[in-house]
């Protein structure tokens, strides 16, 4: 039996069949003893049943996608196995119940566990996942004693649960005792630093506490509730403040405020929500307001596809109000980048006196995922620089930042939307709108992002964005052992991008960026700025798969020099 | 150029008569006691102002200046909300107009009463838009010919007073403009009043909204005047009784309703802060642990 | 005396002193007999008082702008005075009351008028405009008959006040019987065409009459408040509706109702309100819903600059939501495109079933001028194509346009602001986000512009977009007089662009866009779509002046090829 | 799948238990009426649906399909007043959730109030935000405990039929989902009146905030139900005795208002055309010849 290093199981079926945490807990189970395990999910719209699908890639190496094909598929009924069998490459798997009646397929092999009559033998019925569990522990060649083990921590103190799932576990394996295993996965090597096993939400939310966040508003939307949610619960304290708003309205313009009272204040949302926060951006900006904004992009436009990924809010990002702004933007690409986005976010806000967008996406909230852990005493939180002088301070006087007056000590000044003089006073005068305008956007200077490169003497360049960076990564992998000479770039600050990293970019022949809309977004903003830049674009509403997008990079390559559409 | 003591090259004044004057006068008033009794600097104060003539009383203000935030057309209240959250210690008043406040900021009053925001709110009405010269707000009597009511106004009129009533406002004040020293008192028991405080002022607009002689009324041709004076022996803490003076309409003039006994959020938020301890980030990141 | 073509006064002084008014009497009697007259404005925040100035220019041939230097400055206070004499050129004249005391400039000429003491005399004490226009009559040799014609035009049956203001005006006249004029603007050529005096907000409410507006609902705003009275006054009569709503985001969402409804609807604001809007915005696109958005720009960000003129919310009408969408934007150049854009606005709706954003600003809005008479029989009208057909139409089906259903004939479908089947109910298949967006985008497809050209054989071109057409084609043909080789492009069509153009300005090597913001913003566009596009800004709240920017246009050719620095 | 008879591959489905299955049928039940009542096609009928589980019933309306706009969230209201006062002529009815309505909506109810427009608002009020999966919402008791509030909700909870009844709605009513004949009476009765008509439902939400076992009480147990008729001899034309019924607290069920003496504003629109007289773009375009 060969070995292999990766494996990726689907499991498919209703909601409140399980499936939504069988791949939390085969991944969880998984990264435990030491392989990396990165999830998918999508789920219905419904609250209850519905068509829902998960899906955990396990590997001996870490990974960045949900990867391409996959290997064993669990359809836990008829709908989902004739939804997905046909994602299952040559020689893979299907777990079947035995009411589900395959159709013969010759490269597959279809394995029957009958999920709920085992269950119930365990007198717990809804064990239905553990017997899958022990039925894949035979499957992916992964001892049973992985899932005990998890089981016991997960329910520790619950002795019944704990025992009728070992059971169950035992069950499914027994089930599957003669069946061959599709591969032996190897032994795990367990990484030798911390990790944390964690969801992209959750990474956020935790990144924000350690950057300091003293206040949270926010209007629930999917995929953006979890944040508020986790907020609601751990942003306690004295000076700490984490609420939910009547609208998205309310919630914007509410951490402006506390960000002029001197708070770290921020909010999160997702397409819909974000754009009705367009004019208190903008407020942010003018009135030189430190906050951060964070989107959790679903597919769009409109109420849209609230339980789908997508890359489409990048425009809107870019400009989310009328008039001259540029509002500093960063985008996370994984989960430890949902985590170091965030404290950037801030960090940027603090530095530069003004709103900050965090681009986040439905995949990368979803995705739960072993990293390591971030150590935390070395990512450095900055704080604004606060004004300690007396009062009579101008707060706008200078041509550049200057230090910020918080309420209740001395530099009282007016915080003002309209065009303002140095008092922030409201004015009609020619040479304030000048000097303010050139004041808001030099501050901009002050933000410079890092980057990487790989490959760069090559003359074509791939550079995703956000949540494409993984799938993106994998395929430039496979292309470079392909002996294609191409180069990676990617960067998570996209407002104002590196300037060097522009500098290299636009020396290239030919700048591929694979995103998740229709328009090209990323992109057309870097053609804006001098790049020959195309994008490869998706919008099914699901990720890149990695093999696939390594073969439309190669077509484009070839086709390079020929003419591209442009979707305006 | 008009200029403030402040600013010289400030450019706006209000209209000759326009009554927002008497209602800077008044917060002056009582922000200045309120500053005396507590021996607090003024820059523990912060002034949200909507957008509209009224809302410029923020950079018109006049002597030791308070922190002020001019922002959005209609926001003042959740700035507010996010100041006063921020920093339970410092005093905030909104001071916003009737379309600010009641058209477009119309779906933040209830969501602060619900809370019982511990902030004082002072709603400057002329029953018109000013700023934008002279279109009909919420509060622009029924049938009334404006720019935007060519063929008279077909929306009656909205009760702001009846509104924070039902909504469960915990101070609810209706002062004139004329009586800045009257008005300065309604303002500081409104800043003393933990909870969400409205004083709800007639503040007339001389320029497309002249409600004066309505107001004051013509004993000599026999017209009644509107405002009236709230009588002592009204009982503001009954609900019933406020309605009743809200009721009788016109425009009374005192303290309609309080309510001392529903908690502020800010000492519910207190009451949960007792019962749990937040978390530090490390320790948080340790409960996803693998 | 020399004979001049054309010459311009300024109005200067507070709010109240009649300074809004005269420089539109002065271009409505100019254009009376034959004239080309132009007014710009600008007007304090402040309701009664406030510094505040307007200006006229007046021609024997047509004008495009507010133009350069001024011949003649009415000062009506001192400040006014001081603030504005520069700007008068060598060999001006300054008209006073003798209450202000004039520095001594050598290159300019100070005369006094006694304003209110003469006015007095006149038993109309608000006569001094009359005064004014009396004095100037000798100034600029225009026979005070056309005034006094005027005047008993436009008061017509109220004989007292004719009579004062006809003696104001010889009394004005008389005082400076002894002074040479400024120049002789020599006899006007009645054009032999019928023409409107017209202010910009004006005529777009008309165009938006003759394009068969139905339905008005809109939020006061700077500077769009005039076409919400326009509206409210004059769209009345059987299925026809104009209200005031009570916030922008009411109004969109009216609209849109509206429009779903069937009827042709509009609403009109300005930067804040229009930011208000994006998610209604979106939602047209998406239910796609016909109608029409209009943004009047005043200067930006957030409350910004409610009496000032920018050109700076292009980036939010190109993007004015979450998720991908291209909503068309045309915006008009001059006060006859404010007609005409606001017809082609309406036909795009109806033609795509989708939202269109017609752009206009304060300097259009508010600047009054002769225009031909709109052949109105000449201008063809759309309406969309409603679907006749049975009950069972599947309103979403084809991958393009299909007929409209309208709610009370048969073809009951859900307009649907999430993603949507065929049925238009929500769903999260892949293969309908395709279908969708797909069709959304093709259907931009339907709307191809126009655009002119000159001199289209040259290297290098300058093309504006919107109020600065104007000034840029004044600057062009100061340019191409003194033998500059550059092509003139310009277009209504911002989005999509018009397919020819963009191949023109490809070709070129340089495009100059000057525009009114700080960012470039359609430079930006036009590079991102393959163009070397650069702009030439101006962030002042005021137009650009033709000659300077013909310097700057210079400049920036003799730099060609140098680097540019990109405002991000 | 699940799948409606209309579209087989419609995925959406409520849980079960759901109140909205009864608001369906009453809705169904009112508009068949109102239908067959006028002789009139099913397609003059416009659903307009707030975003929410709530407002999926207009994807899940069984038999004839009215129009429907699902459009975004907390806009059902002024999407409504677009279609009404862009054809008066058709019935109106929006289908909205107590997030929708009552939070990110609120500030459309008090200006349709005003213009006492011509639609029927059936509001499903669960008490909690179902879709987005159990956050707190106006509506939902202070001190539970949801996702949103983990600690409890420090707020006090919104009474809609007292707002309803303050901002000058002219037809109120209140009802039950597990009644859908009588719901349907409430409705059709609703979409009958000439004005602005608000029937609020208790639409139980089984999943995250089952409040059946309240609302029907506990004869045994001697809970009383929260849920009790109105009595026949309430006179639903008077302001206070409305007032009186609401203040009885719990869920009163019938018609608590209904006053049918203010025009509503089609017909106040309806007067002005009488009066005035549009012009055509070719007669207004000459008022400004030169
Ligand atoms: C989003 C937005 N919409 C519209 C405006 C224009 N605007 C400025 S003030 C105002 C109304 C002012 O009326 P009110 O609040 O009654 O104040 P007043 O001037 O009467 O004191 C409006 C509509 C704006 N600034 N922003
Ligand atoms: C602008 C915007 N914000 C937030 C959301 C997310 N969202 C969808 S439904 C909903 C609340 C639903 O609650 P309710 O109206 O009570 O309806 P229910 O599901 O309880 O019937 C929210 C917040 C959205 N779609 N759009
Ligand atoms: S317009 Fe009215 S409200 Fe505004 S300053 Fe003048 S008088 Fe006051
Ligand atoms: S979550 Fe609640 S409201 Fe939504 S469908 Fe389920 S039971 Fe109904
Ligand atoms: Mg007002
Ligand atoms: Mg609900």
């Amino acid at each position: 039996m060969a070995s292999r290093s990766e494996i990726i199981v689907r499991f498919a079926g209703e909601g409140g069949q399980g499936v939504v945490t069988a791949a939390e807990m085969l991944a969880r189970a998984a990264t435990g003893v030491g392989y990396h395990a990165l999830t998918f999910a999508t789920f219905p719209s419904q609250i209850l049943g519905g068509p829902t699908w998960t899906q955990a890639r396990v590997s001996r190496t870490p990974v960045e996608s949900p990867g391409d094909a996959i290997d064993i598929l669990v359809a836990f009924n008829d709908v989902a196995y004739h939804e997905h069998r046909t994602e299952v490459h040559d020689g893979g798997i299907i777990l079947l119940d035995p009411s589900v009646t395959p159709l013969s397929d010759e490269h597959l092999r279809c394995v029957t566990v009958p999920f709920d009559e085992l269950a119930k033998q365990t007198g717990e019925s809804r064990a239905a996942n553990m017997v899958v569990m022990g039925g894949l522990s035979r499957l992916i060649n992964m001892p049973v004693h992985y899932f005990k083990d998890f089981v016991s921590q997960r329910f520790a103190g619950r002795d019944k649960v704990v025992e009728a799932n070992h059971i169950a576990l035992d069950l499914g394996l027994a089930h599957l005792a003669e069946e061959d295993p599709i591969s032996d996965l190897g032994e795990p090597e367990k990484p030798d630093y911390e990790q944390v096993f964690i969801k992209g939400n959750d990474a956020l939310s935790v990144g924000a506490l350690h950057a300091g966040i003293e206040f949270y508003f926010g209007y629930p939307i999917s995929p953006a509730t979890p944040i508020l949610v986790y907020m609601e619960r751990n942003l306690v304290g004295e000076g700490k403040f984490a609420y939910q708003a009547s609208s998205e309205i309310e919630a914007i313009t509410g951490i402006i405020g506390a960000g002029f009272a001197g708070k770290k204040s921020m909010t999160a949302t997702s397409g819909p929500g974000f754009t009705l926060m367009g004019e208190g951006i903008g407020l942010a900006w003018m009135a030189e307001i430190p906050c951060v904004i964070v989107d959790v992009q679903r597919g769009g436009p409109a109420t849209g596809l609230p339980t789908k990924t997508e890359q489409s809010d990048l425009n809107a990002a870019l400009s989310p109000a009328h008039g001259d702004s540029s509002i500093p933007v960063i985008a996370a690409g994984s989960v430890d980048e949902c985590f170091l986005a965030t404290v950037h976010a801030f960090n940027w806000a603090e530095r530069y006196q003004g709103p900050v967008i965090l681009l986040s996406e439905h995949s990368l909230a979803e995705r739960a995922q072993n990293i390591a852990k971030p150590d935390l005493a070395a990512i450095p939180v900055e704080s604004r620089n606060v004004y300690k002088g007396e009062n009579g301070y101008l707060r706008y006087e200078s041509q550049e930042i200057s230090p910020f007056p918080v309420p209740g000590g001395a530099g009282a000044y007016i915080a003002n939307g309209s065009e303002h003089d140095i008092y922030g006073d409201t004015t009609h005068l020619a040479k304030y709108h000048i000097q303010m305008t050139e004041r808001r956007f030099g501050k901009l200077k002050l933000l410079e992002g890092t980057y990487e490169s790989d490959n760069a003497s090559a003359s074509v360049a791939v550079i995703p964005w956000g949540g494409s960076k993984g799938s993106a990564r994998e395929a430039f992998q496979q292309l470079r052992s392909a002996g294609v000479d191409i180069a990676w770039y990617y960067t998570m600050f996209l407002n104002p991008l590196p300037t060097a990293l522009l500098d290299e970019l636009r020396s290239k022949d030919l700048v591929i960026v694979p995103e998740l809309n229709y328009q090209g977004q990323f992109a057309s903003v870097l053609r804006s700025q001098g790049v020959k830049a195309e994008a490869i674009t998706q919008y099914t509403g699901l990720p890149f798969r990695p093999t696939e997008l390594g073969e439309r990079i190669k077509a484009r390559l070839a086709g390079a020099g020929q003419p591209q559409a442009v979707n305006a | 150029m008009t200029g403030t003591a402040k600013n010289p090259e400030y450019d706006f004044l209000w209209c000759p008569g326009c009554g927002d004057f008497g209602v800077r006068r008044a917060l002056e008033f009582a922000m200045r006691d309120w500053n005396i009794e507590r021996e607090i600097p003024m820059h523990d104060n912060v002034v949200v102002a909507g957008i509209g003539c009224s809302g410029n009383l923020v950079h018109l203000y006049e002597g030791e200046q308070p922190y002020g935030f001019h922002g959005i057309h209609g926001r003042s209240l959740p700035l507010a909300l996010g100041v006063k959250m921020a920093r339970e210690d410092l005093n905030v008043v909104v001071v916003a107009g009737d379309g600010d406040f009641l058209s477009i900021g119309m779906e933040h009053i209830a969501p602060q009463a619900s809370r019982n925001l511990n902030i004082c709110a002072v709603i400057m009405d002329n029953g018109v838009y000013g700023l934008t010269k002279g279109q009909s707000s919420p509060t622009t009597v029924e049938d009334t010919v404006t720019s935007s009511t060519p063929y008279g106004k077909l929306e009656s009129s909205l009760n702001p007073l009846d509104l924070y009533l039902t909504l469960g406002v915990t101070y609810i004040a209706s002062g004139y403009s004329t009586k800045p020293r009257d008005l300065a008192g309604l303002i500081k028991r409104g800043m003393e009043h933990d909870g969400f405080s409205i004083v709800h002022v007639n503040s007339p607009c001389t320029t497309y909204n002249d409600t004066y002689a309505l107001l004051k009324g013509n004993k000599a041709k026999g017209i009644d005047p509107l405002a009236w004076e709230i009588p002592d022996d009204h009982d503001s803490t009954s609900k019933s009784a406020a309605r009743g003076v809200i009721e009788q309409g016109g425009v009374p003039l005192g303290v309609i309703y309080q309510d001392d006994s529903r908690p502020s959020l800010d000492q519910r938020l207190g009451a949960v802060r007792e019962r749990v301890t937040g978390r530090s980030a490390e320790d948080l990141l340790n409960t996803f642990a693998v």
